[in-house]
């Protein structure tokens, strides 16, 4: 039996809006997390209880929830919602009130703030900037011949703007030759404009940075105009999620994009695939992501590491919480985490994988291995990356 | 980036299959804003609506959209009409004028983008129609299926509510309606029934217009609020009151977005269009096939 | 062509008040106004009359400001006005009515007269705004209905109204659009003897009218405009009897 | 009839006079009372106040433009972001204090309002509404692409430690918006009852026929552009310490272009009070659904309140309570 | 066949004002009937209690349409006009923005004249040669007068059998009065109408008018059998001929 008042962890999150399709996986898995908790007797003996409020996808929502979650509500602890802008709305707030804040994917946020109570679950590593393109021309550059030229495009937006300023420092440091460098504004419906100017530069590499829709208006533009770059793909968001690929289907054979797991058996961590199992039954019901590979496990992983330093501390004290996470490697159901001095992983982890072997629009067969291969980092290298894109089309 | 006659023609083909889809959007703004004076603001959220009830027809029923959607359609239309029943009671019956209507409407496009949200989900919706996935080539403009059925059917859509509007007795009447209401019984026409035809016409567009999207792109339920600026644009760039012109608007823009996506870089092509419509204010203020 | 300057208190040798030369407007392929001149007195009382469509709302834009002709001149007062925006012309004394009424509907009664008490006059009455605002009201039998709305008007109050409010500008030229139409005969000479004390003032009048029984009581001088073109222009009398006009305007 | 409770008697026209000392005293004590007010709960009232006296002075802005001269401004929200991207610009540039940057972003938000007037004057009714969304879209792509300000990435504001006699941010944030407020509302009563508010009055019945009385039309509907965008911009130059990262998403926000119209719709257009009420009622039931309910459902009860609002008052709170007051009608 | 109009102690008025009173008037079938009186005096709100523009607060208001009678209190001004009964209603009320053929191409929007649409539009363009010369032209364009005629085409193209009109001359230059009056009367004959017109112009009115009805303050001071009996009487010598 549980004594004592229930634990209460405080957020706001994004339940309406642009950003709501993470938002909601996130909360579900979180929840799950809750239910697993309490099931075996909670937290300090005490129950957990999720106090979260819709933040509408609109930062300027974000003060006053946190203001009420800490003031009134009284939350014992605080975690961030998805993304970047809403976990920086948040922080003067939180950072007052010194509580230890586990966030969801902020993009290098506390490189300004340097809170050392700030820990970031995306595993970006230290320089997210440059992380996400860092797989792609790694594995590009072990083609051979060699590519020597590449066109860079992406989003209007925060997440795409930073990969690809990061980009451009890595290839800047490789040497390529950048033929086509250009953004589309949000809302961009017709990408075969696009696509078609690319390919008039005919580059060897296309790297994307992009959010859900663009993705999925990238790969249709370039299966409709043709491509004949060596490699296509990069830092595009939402071909994670089950929706986009059973959408695109075999239009994703080889494509290269940046994830966060994949169902290969370089990933199989303590519990994942049970949570995994668990996450689908829910998540079909509610309209959420019914693959769960992008954000859930990282989201229960948050909540996992956030439980584990309180049992550990036996404390809610958040000092001691975060002298704790900062000190620990943690085992979650999303691998080893260990967190340095910013916050941020010590050790990236974000992958590369390539689209192999698809075959019609099942959503089954993405929860098989062997359709997202793996092809970087060297540790969870899965495959072996097929080339040029026209081939490994095929 | 340089130029090409083949980046050209096919930055112009693009741009065409575009506005098809754009005039689709906007016929709805031009009924029910332009003649009837209602600024339905909700008109993209209807229109995401009607994207919600073609995936739910390939998921759910296994029709193909494009089958049913002529019965979604008519669903809209009496929708439509039902619905303007209810803004009729509450506003224009009360002689209030079309600004108070404004919240009214803000309120309904939240009304059904939650809606959607706790029917369907938030997650990216999209449906999967093979045989939109070829891509025809003429010379060497490159026609894809999936952007050239949205715009026929878009076109197409906009001639046949043109005839409707220029050949039928309601169809003129709908035009003379918002321009004196009462005068319209002088001929033998009921007033409100008339204005209930056209905002179910607007209505029944939208959900089309939804088919067509979803066709095209992912769908999520607030997707819509990216429409309102376009669709308004284009009703007002046409001249408000005129499908022809609604049409060429729709087509400008879309050429207008493709040309500068191709050649300047697609970040400014929102500023181009947009600036454009300026311009055509600025020197044309009542759009381009005004009255 | 002659030109007649009758009484009143206009002398001959006067500078004209107004005067516009070949004033020219089109709309689109079709000519509303063909190369119109006039002139006249301080203090002249003029009827500008013509068939239906003949251009008569047309030339009152014009001189108004309402519409910029595509040529021609207007010069008020010896100014030139052309291009001038229509207030500027208010408030040099250039005052026109509506042939359609057009109140300010969300104004009370009263405040569609300040409007032109608060913007279209140098200095304010003697005696404050509200004060002449009531005057004004009572002038044109309004008084009662002061701070009612004009929606709660009927036709003929509007067009009361109509010219109350082109008073309060305190005009030194009036042009009257049609503010007789469908007024009862001792309505209409109502608002004659109006006229007439005004211009006994000193302010200078154009009527356009079809009710010519007022058109001859009250005008010293009759400018006729048909299709556009001024075919006419002299003393009541005169004009009345010239066969064009008869021809084109009165009939039989 | 009960026509003289619809319209303003002289008396009536001249009430706003005897409204705008107590709309001061309201403002001073205010103040007074957020200086009491610390971290701790109250933060959260603070934070509360500080977005609704936001929409307010957003709301009152646009009602001068709005309501008096009936120009509707659908660009709401890029005055807004201009004003908060003034506050960015002078800090990067020189880390101008937060109430000099207020006093910038009013006069470039002034200027675009200004800009805009001048573009648009030839553009009646719709037609101007539809160039002022067109306009924000075109600033918006011009701030994506401005890497100064962070562009299409977003930018840090970092709040400074606060000054003397606030003990929080958040409390200096508050005191400077309630002046704010204070202000716009002092500044809508006095264009209200002032030959402004008259002519423009008249503009938005019937412009020719305004001009026709000698009401400068362009030169009003300028001032009247100039004071929407001017207040609409200092409205959002401390917006980027409230939320310390902009991005052009947050600034140019849907949010705010329905609620500055929204808000004063619902509490009536033709007066000062319409869009103070309005801002009130709709304002506090947004901030105080988003933390009550926790789902997707608060926006779903915004929207049924906004609905349930105009259909039950389409005058506004204020036409209704007139109506009540009038007796019958 | 007979259509005629006919109204018994008809009262009438805006909410607290009450126009009307106690009107008692018939209009036989084939006939031309004035109403006359100055302003103010209530002759739109009697053509528009006709019309149902206006609900009588009581009394009857009826039409016998082809032999047939309807009660006309209740019903909408659209269905009234489908009955068969036209109006050139004050003001003209057309549709500005329109232009000349589509105005009158609405006229027939009725389900009765709708078949016979080209025929009327025949008809009415050489009835008025003006409105052929400007069948493109926006209605709310064109001149006071040429207004009235499409405002009286209009009405035609319904296939009235009974036409309501209120005040034609309203605006239009002398020599336009007396030839709208006129054609007024032609159509009449041509058409087999009956008609019901409102009018100050005393003289003019009375040229074509079977019969009258004198209008003031709201009450028939004069119901005149014959133009003659108009013409003497005293009342509208009073109103109209500048006695007293
Ligand atoms: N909508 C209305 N609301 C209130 N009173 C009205 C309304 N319409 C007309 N009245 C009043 O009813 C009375 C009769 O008006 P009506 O229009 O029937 O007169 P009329 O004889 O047709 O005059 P006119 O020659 O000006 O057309 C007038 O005093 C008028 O002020
Ligand atoms: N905006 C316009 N566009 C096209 N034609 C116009 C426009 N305004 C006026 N006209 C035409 O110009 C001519 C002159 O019109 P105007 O209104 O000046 O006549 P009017 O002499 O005032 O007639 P009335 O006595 O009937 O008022 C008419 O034939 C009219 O149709
Ligand atoms: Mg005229
Ligand atoms: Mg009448």
């Amino acid at each position: 039996q549980t004594a004592g008042p229930p634990i209460r962890i405080g957020m706001g999150i994004a339940l309406s809006g642009g950003l709501a399709a993470f938002g909601k996986s996130a909360l579900l898995a979180m929840q799950l997390w809750a239910a697993d908790v309490n099931a075996k007797g909670g937290l300090l003996g005490r129950k957990v209880e999720l106090v979260f409020y819709d933040d509408q996808s609109n930062p300027a929502t974000v003060p006053g929830i946190y203001a009420k979650l800490i003031d009134v509500d009284k939350v014992d602890l605080v975690v961030s919602g998805y993304a970047s802008s809403q976990i920086v709305a948040a922080m003067p707030t939180v950072m007052q009130k010194k509580k230890v804040f586990m966030t969801l994917f902020g993009l290098a946020a506390n490189d300004k703030f340097n809170y050392d109570r700030y820990f970031q679950m995306q595993p970006n590593g230290p320089v997210a900037r440059t992380e996400f393109s860092k797989g792609f021309l790694n594995v590009a550059m072990s083609m051979d011949p060699k590519p020597t030229t590449i066109a860079l495009v992406g989003g209007d937006a925060e997440f795409p703007s930073i990969a690809l300023d990061g980009a451009r420092e890595n290839v800047k440091a490789l040497g390529l030759k950048v033929v086509y460098d250009r953004t589309y504004p949000p809302n961009t419906i017709e990408f075969a404009s696009v696509v078609r100017a690319i390919k008039s530069t005919n580059p060897d590499l296309v790297f994307v940075a992009s959010y859900p829709p663009d993705s999925a208006g990238m790969v249709r533009a370039v299966r409709e105009v043709g491509l004949d770059a060596k490699m296509f793909g990069g830092g595009m968001i939402g071909l994670q999620s089950a929706a986009l690929k059973t959408q695109l289907g075999p239009m994703l054979n080889g494509v290269v994009a940046y994830d966060l797991y994949a169902p290969e058996p370089t990933m199989k961590f303590q519990g994942v695939e049970d949570f995994l199992t668990r996450y689908r039954q829910e998540a079909a019901k509610q309209g959420v992501d019914p693959l769960g590979f992008y954000i859930a496990p990282l989201a229960y992983a948050e909540l996992q590491i956030l439980g584990q330093a309180v049992e550990a501390t036996k404390s809610l004290d958040d000092a001691k919480l975060a002298k704790y996470i900062h000190d620990t490697t943690f085992q979650t159901i999303a691998g080893e985490i260990r967190f340095q001095e910013r916050g941020e992983w010590a050790e990236p982890r974000i992958l590369l994988v390539q689209f192999q072997g698809i075959a019609g629009n099942d959503v089954a067969q993405f929860m098989e291995a062997g359709r997202q291969v793996i092809v970087y980092p060297p540790k969870f290298k899965s495959g072996t990356f097929k080339y040029p894109f026209s081939a490994a089309s095929k | 980036m340089d130029f090409s006659w083949d980046l050209l023609l096919n930055a112009v083909a693009s741009g065409i299959m575009l506005g098809g889809f754009y005039a689709a959007v906007a016929i709805g703004v031009t009924i029910a804003f332009g003649m009837l004076d209602i600024v339905n603001i909700a008109h993209p959220a209807f229109i995401v609506l009607g994207s919600f009830l073609a995936y739910l027809s390939i998921n759910g029923l296994g029709i193909d959209p494009f089958l049913s959607a002529g019965v979604f359609a008519v669903a809209g239309f009496l929708f439509g009409r039902v619905f303007y029943r209810a803004y009729y009671y509450f506003f224009e019956r009360r002689g209030d004028d079309s600004l108070q209507g404004l919240a009214f409407f803000f309120g309904i496009m939240f009304i059904v983008e939650i809606s959607l949200v706790l029917v369907f989900g938030v997650d990216y919706r999209l449906i999967d129609l093979p045989y939109l996935a070829r891509t025809y080539e003429i010379g060497v403009v490159q026609i894809p299926l999936r952007l050239a059925a949205p715009c026929v059917a878009g076109v197409a859509m906009l001639v046949a509510i043109q005839l409707y509007m220029s050949r039928t007795f309601t169809g003129r009447a709908i035009l003379a309606v918002a321009q004196d209401l009462e005068a319209v019984r002088f001929v033998g026409a009921d007033p409100i029934r008339v204005k209930e035809i056209a905002f179910g016409i607007a209505v029944g567009s939208a959900i089309i217009a939804g088919v067509l999207l979803i066709v095209i792109q992912s769908v999520e339920p607030s997707i819509g609020r990216e429409f309102i600026g376009r669709a308004f644009a284009i009703c007002v760039l046409g001249g408000m009151t005129s499908l022809p012109g609604t049409l060429i608007a729709a087509m400008i823009l879309g050429i207008a977005e493709t040309m500068t996506s191709t050649f300047f870089g697609p970040s400014w092509s929102p500023a181009v269009a947009f600036g454009l419509l300026l311009a055509t204010l600025a020197f044309r203020p009542a759009g381009i096939l005004g009255r | 062509m002659q030109r007649h300057v009758a009484s009143g208190r206009a002398q001959s040798g006067d500078p004209p008040i107004l005067e516009a030369k070949g004033v020219t407007k089109r709309f689109g392929g079709f000519v509303a106004l063909d190369g119109v001149d006039f002139a006249m007195a301080p203090g002249e009382r003029v009827a500008l009359i013509g068939p239906n469509g003949s251009g008569k709302s047309t030339f009152v834009n014009c001189l108004s400001g309402a519409l910029t002709p595509e040529a021609g001149s207007v010069r008020f007062e010896g100014r030139l006005v052309t291009g001038m925006p229509p207030w500027q012309r208010a408030r040099a004394g250039l005052v026109r009515s509506f042939q359609i009424p057009r109140p300010f509907r969300r104004l009370s009664v009263i405040e569609n007269i300040e409007v032109p008490l608060n913007f279209a006059l140098a200095e304010p009455p003697p005696g404050g705004k509200a004060q002449r605002a009531l005057e004004i009201l009572e002038s044109i039998g309004l008084g009662a209905k002061a701070y009612g709305s004009p929606k709660d008007l009927s036709q003929v109050e509007l067009r009361k109204l109509e010219l109350g409010r082109a008073l309060a500008a305190n005009p030194r030229l009036l042009i009257a659009d049609e503010a007789m139409a469908g007024l009862s005969d001792s309505e209409v000479d109502e608002i004659v003897d109006l006229l007439e004390r005004l211009n006994a003032q000193g302010i200078a009048i154009i009527l356009i009218e079809h009710i010519m029984r007022a058109v001859m009581r009250f005008s010293q001088r009759i400018i006729v405009l048909v299709a556009g073109r001024k075919i006419a222009d002299g003393l009541p009398g005169e004009v009345m009897r010239q066969d064009e006009v008869e021809r084109a305007y009165l009939g039989q | 009839m009960t026509v003289a409770s619809h319209f303003s008697t002289p008396s009536a026209r001249r009430t706003p006079r005897a409204f705008s000392l107590p709309v001061l005293l309201v403002g001073v004590a205010l103040v007074a009372l957020e200086l009491f007010v610390g971290g701790g709960a109250g933060e959260y009232y603070l934070l509360l106040a500080y977005v609704i006296l936001q929409y307010l002075v957003v709301a009152t802005g646009w009602n001068i433009l709005g309501g008096y001269a009936g120009y509707v401004n659908f660009g709401t929200a890029a005055f807004f972001a201009v004003g908060c991207y003034t506050t960015i610009a002078l800090q990067k540039l020189a880390d101008v204090p937060l109430p000099l940057s207020i006093l910038a972003a009013g006069v470039v938000a002034g200027l675009l309002g200004l800009g805009t007037g001048y573009l648009t004057l030839r553009l009646r009714g719709v037609f101007f509404s539809i160039a002022t969304l067109a306009m924000a879209v075109v600033l918006q792509t011009l701030i994506i692409n401005w890497s100064f300000v962070g562009g299409a990435r977003g930018t840090y504001i970092l709040r400074p430690d606060p000054i003397a006699p606030f003990t929080t941010y958040v409390q200096y944030l508050l005191v400077l918006m309630t002046v704010l407020a204070t202000a716009s509302v002092l500044i809508a009563i006095a264009v209200e009852r002032s030959w402004i508010g008259m002519g423009l009055a008249a503009i938005r019945d019937d412009e020719l026929a305004a001009e026709a009385s000698g009401v400068p039309g362009l030169r009003l509907k300028l001032i009247a552009t100039t004071l929407c965008g001017a207040l609409m911009g200092m409205a959002g130059a401390p917006f980027p310490y409230f939320i310390t990262y902009v991005e052009p998403a947050s600034a140019f926000s849907l949010a705010i272009a329905v609620n500055a119209i929204a808000m004063p719709l619902i509490g009536g257009t033709a007066t000062w009070w319409g869009p103070v009420v309005g801002t009130v009622l709709l304002g506090t039931t947004q901030q105080v659904l988003t933390v009550t309910i926790s789902s997707a459902a608060n926006l779903l009860i915004v929207g049924i309140l906004l609905v349930v609002f105009v259909t039950a008052a389409p005058t506004g709170v204020v036409g209704l309570v007139r109506g009540m007051r009038g007796g019958r009608k | 066949m007979a259509n005629s109009i006919s109204i018994e102690r008809l009262s009438a008025g805006y909410g607290a004002v009450r126009v009307l009173t106690d009107i008692d008037m018939h209009v036989a079938s084939g006939e031309t009937v004035a109403l006359l009186g100055t302003n103010g005096n209530g002759k739109s709100t009697l053509i528009k209690c006709i019309t149902g523009q206006v609900q009588p607060t009581a009394g009857r208001v009826s039409a016998t349409i082809d032999g047939v009678e309807h009660n006309l209190a209740g019903r909408s001004t659209q269905d009234i006009i489908n009955l068969g009964i036209a109006i050139v209603p004050e003001g003209r009320r057309l549709f500005p923005k329109l232009t000349v053929e589509e105005n009158l191409l609405l006229g027939a929007f009725r389900a009765a004249a709708r078949p016979r649409r080209e025929e009327s539009l025949a008809f009415c363009y050489e009835a008025f040669p003006r409105l052929r010369e400007r069948r493109t032209q926006l209605a709310g364009s064109m001149s006071g007068g040429e207004q009235q005629m499409l405002a009286i085409a209009r009405a035609l193209m319904t296939l009235p059998k009974i036409l309501l009109v209120d005040e034609p001359s309203v605006g239009l230059a002398p020599i336009l009065v007396a030839r709208t009056i006129d054609t007024i009367a032609d159509l009449k004959q041509r058409l087999g109408l009956t008609v019901l017109m409102a009018e100050q112009n005393f003289p003019q009115a009375i040229r074509i008018a079977d019969r009258g009805y004198v209008l003031v303050h709201g009450r028939i001071e004069l119901t005149a059998d014959d133009p003659q009996a108009l013409r003497d009487s005293d009342i509208v010598r009073q109103l109209y001929l500048g006695g007293a």
